[in-house]
């Protein structure tokens, strides 16, 4: 494995690839959120935020910020034509209802069924807070969730079975990392690309869950 | 859906795939709010063995008058058909028709429901009367309550007054009614409008049905029945 | 029994002295949609309707009607000041949530314990309609039902059962006949005014229900 | 409430008699929309015990925070109480204060169903997880689901843009938030507002919150923690 593993923004650019012209779509933290600077040329992405947006543009320059207009990261942000504002409340009526066409999350760890969990680490200090990521989980008509494959220790994170607290069960349909998109579907874990360099034997030792492939696999576009 | 898809040219293509034996929930009430134009278009495609989700059930020919007239209804969830429901009343008495009867909160709150992705929820309306008949019943922090079910259709046939390209929706004054919660209840959401504009021009305080919620785009005038 | 009934009027402007100052109210068809002419000098009270609609004014005149701006029976309305727009759904939220502070409603018949049928005969043709009846009565704050005393055929409206389909249980506060004003107690019916002219035992002899007063009674002031 | 009783001059006189004990919602989410000049006027009042419904527990001394330093929370429902809600986490930590951690759409959905008169509904979110203990679980078309049960409290605390002197309310941009499901769900509901206007001024159909859902409206500007 002397390849390098795919940056974060590498993971964000190849996530935004999966989204369609003209999508509602909302980003997590972390990966997911750089996501919104790699949308094709030629498509349109609208990003909707929980804090009640649809239809955020880029950060706000700075000097230019209204603090009444910030994504749910607290961020400082601009309107693109065609935005609206509503309530909480109906910004969870569209993620809990299925209304959105993707919706990208970061993870912790991600079972083979597509079970999520990315909201705690099991042991950790404080409260934890679950935010809007269960409502987005389990009404995202495709979620997508962006992670590095492995944890610092070097611990997988596509797992059989999740061991820290769930966000949502058989939730996630693909799973994009710096080695790998993989796809869930009903007969486990599909691997459809590798990270440039890297051989579909490597992105299995490096995952605890079993993958399936078949034929030549394509290096991700990054 | 790509955006540049939605706006539609004629009431005729925006029906034009609605197949027989489907789900539609028409906006609507008092007169006002409703897809008159939509739904003459539906009277022309001749879509039968429907079943309706609406307030009312016409009045004479309009309204959905003209689907009861045409036989081209199997089916009605209603809250209040309506002594101007002519058609409707003759079928209904024929034993021609299915009704089911809800209180007109909970047809809203059940659309509600389906569009915000809550399967069922208990409500304290209708408890004791015919309205509860074969539904589970319980009691919730000393409140007898009734268990409601989450309604959504394939389609919904709504009215804004005004929708941009993208197919944000504001609404004129109490013809605001059940629509916007139809948009969010229809798996394709059908939208008339007096009048399109270009993105942008709506203001984003304002917009009550944003565009997610929005398939399709026609403009259309002039039908009301009073 | 020779003095005169009251008039639907009459029975209107007699629910009106129930209404507070400020109050957001629900009125119904028939005799309650008559209520709304004769709110005492000196109140404001803000008529809400079901199809979206809170601070309804009087009924618009020849040739300015808007029929986008009508009430729940179809009527073109004109606003006050500080009127408002909103869903049917929010309509509902009002009525259901309890957050009006009056709803007056026609009755076909009223039990002693309160339970409210207004929405179909028995018998009758026709497949009837609830329309918004259900939920006004499960949630108003206070519930008037407004109603002649007796039916046609001279029956009792204010029973002991209602043998009527019903709209709702224990939900009726007070109720304001041709004869009478009643309230609605965990002791049962309580007589607290008769017609000009007409004594406590004759409106008991018009009742099926048992009423109980003590003292002398005042006559409704019409 | 007569609606000439609504405005209230001070933020202290808006909050002089909230009790002991008491159970509060506090609009505000990403550093927008907090009705902060009502809460320091509760930090200065002083009241202690409180059960406290809020997205956030707080930036530093800003919003909640300050309630939490002066020791005045007993318990919290939250969804997210931040990493900036150092008195809360230290109180927690230490178990001093009890904490309900409830998805965020959920919290919307338990307040709206408050305000709404529905005692309880049946979810999804949450199955299959900590969210899920001690909670009825059942299949309801198919799908697992879990009870919920509405959520509302003795006040609400919420920030507007403009007040008409009714309470009519419009709000600004995504300082809307949670604040009108709040409108809602407090039994009495006090607003903290930039502006207030004469009734008749806003307009109709960009009204958000109803003036029927406001008690009383208070002019305080000016505080944000960031």
């Amino acid at each position: 494995m002397s390849n390098p593993r795919l940056t974060r923004e590498q993971i964000a650019a190849r996530a935004a690839l999966e989204l369609p012209d003209g999508a509602c779509v909302n980003l997590g933290w972390g990966i997911p959120n750089l996501t919104a600077a790699y949308v094709p040329t030629g498509r349109r992405a609208y990003f909707h935020s929980e804090n009640g947006i649809l239809g955020m543009g880029p950060r706000a320059k700075s000097g230019e910020e209204d603090f009444d207009l910030v994504d749910a990261m607290k961020v400082p942000v601009t309107l693109v034509p065609g935005a609206s504002f509503f309530s909480q409340v109906d910004a969870h009526v569209m993620t809990r209802g299925g209304h959105l066409d993707v919706c990208i999350l970061g993870g912790l760890q991600v079972s083979e069924k597509g079970d999520l969990a990315n909201w705690r680490v099991p042991g950790a200090k404080g409260a934890g807070g679950i935010g809007g990521a269960m409502d987005i989980s389990v009404g995202a008509q495709r979620l997508i969730v962006t992670m590095e494959h492995n944890a610092k220790d070097g611990s997988a994170k596509v797992v059989k079975q999740c061991t820290y607290p769930l966000t949502a069960i058989e939730c996630v349909s693909t799973i994009i990392t710096d080695l790998a998109l993989i796809d869930v579907t009903p007969q486990g874990l599909l691997l459809r690309e590798v990270a440039p360099g890297f051989s579909p034997e490597e992105v299995q030792a490096a995952t605890e869950a079993k993958l399936s492939w078949s034929g030549k696999i394509p290096e991700m576009l990054v | 859906m790509a955006h540049k898809d939605k706006l539609v040219l004629t009431t005729d293509a925006a029906v034009a795939d609605i197949p027989d034996g489907t789900s539609i929930l028409f906006g609507g009430f008092g007169g006002a709010g409703f897809p008159n134009n939509l739904i003459q278009a539906l009277a022309r495609r001749g879509t039968k063995n429907l079943k309706i989700i609406s307030n009312n059930c016409g009045t004479g020919d309009g309204e959905a008058g003209i689907l009861f007239k045409n036989r081209q209804i199997r089916s009605v969830i209603s809250a209040f058909p309506g002594p101007g429901a002519k058609y409707f009343q003759e079928q209904y008495d024929a034993g021609l028709i299915e009704l089911e009867l809800v209180p007109q909160g909970i047809l809203c709150e059940r659309m509600r429901a389906f569009g915000a992705g809550i399967p069922a929820f208990y409500s304290p309306v209708g408890v004791g009367t015919e309205v509860a008949r074969g539904k589970e019943e319980r009691v919730i922090e000393g409140k007898r309550v009734i268990l409601e079910k989450a309604l959504g259709a394939d389609y919904a046939f709504i009215k804004a007054h005004i929708a941009d390209k993208l197919g944000n929706l504001v609404y004129r004054k109490a013809a605001r009614n059940f629509n916007p919660v139809m948009a969010t209840a229809g798996k394709t959401t059908i939208v008339e409008v007096e009048k399109v504009v270009e993105v942008g021009e709506l203001d984003p305080e304002a917009i009550v049905t944003p565009f997610v919620f929005v398939d399709r785009i026609v403009v259309a005038k002039g039908l009301r029945y009073v």
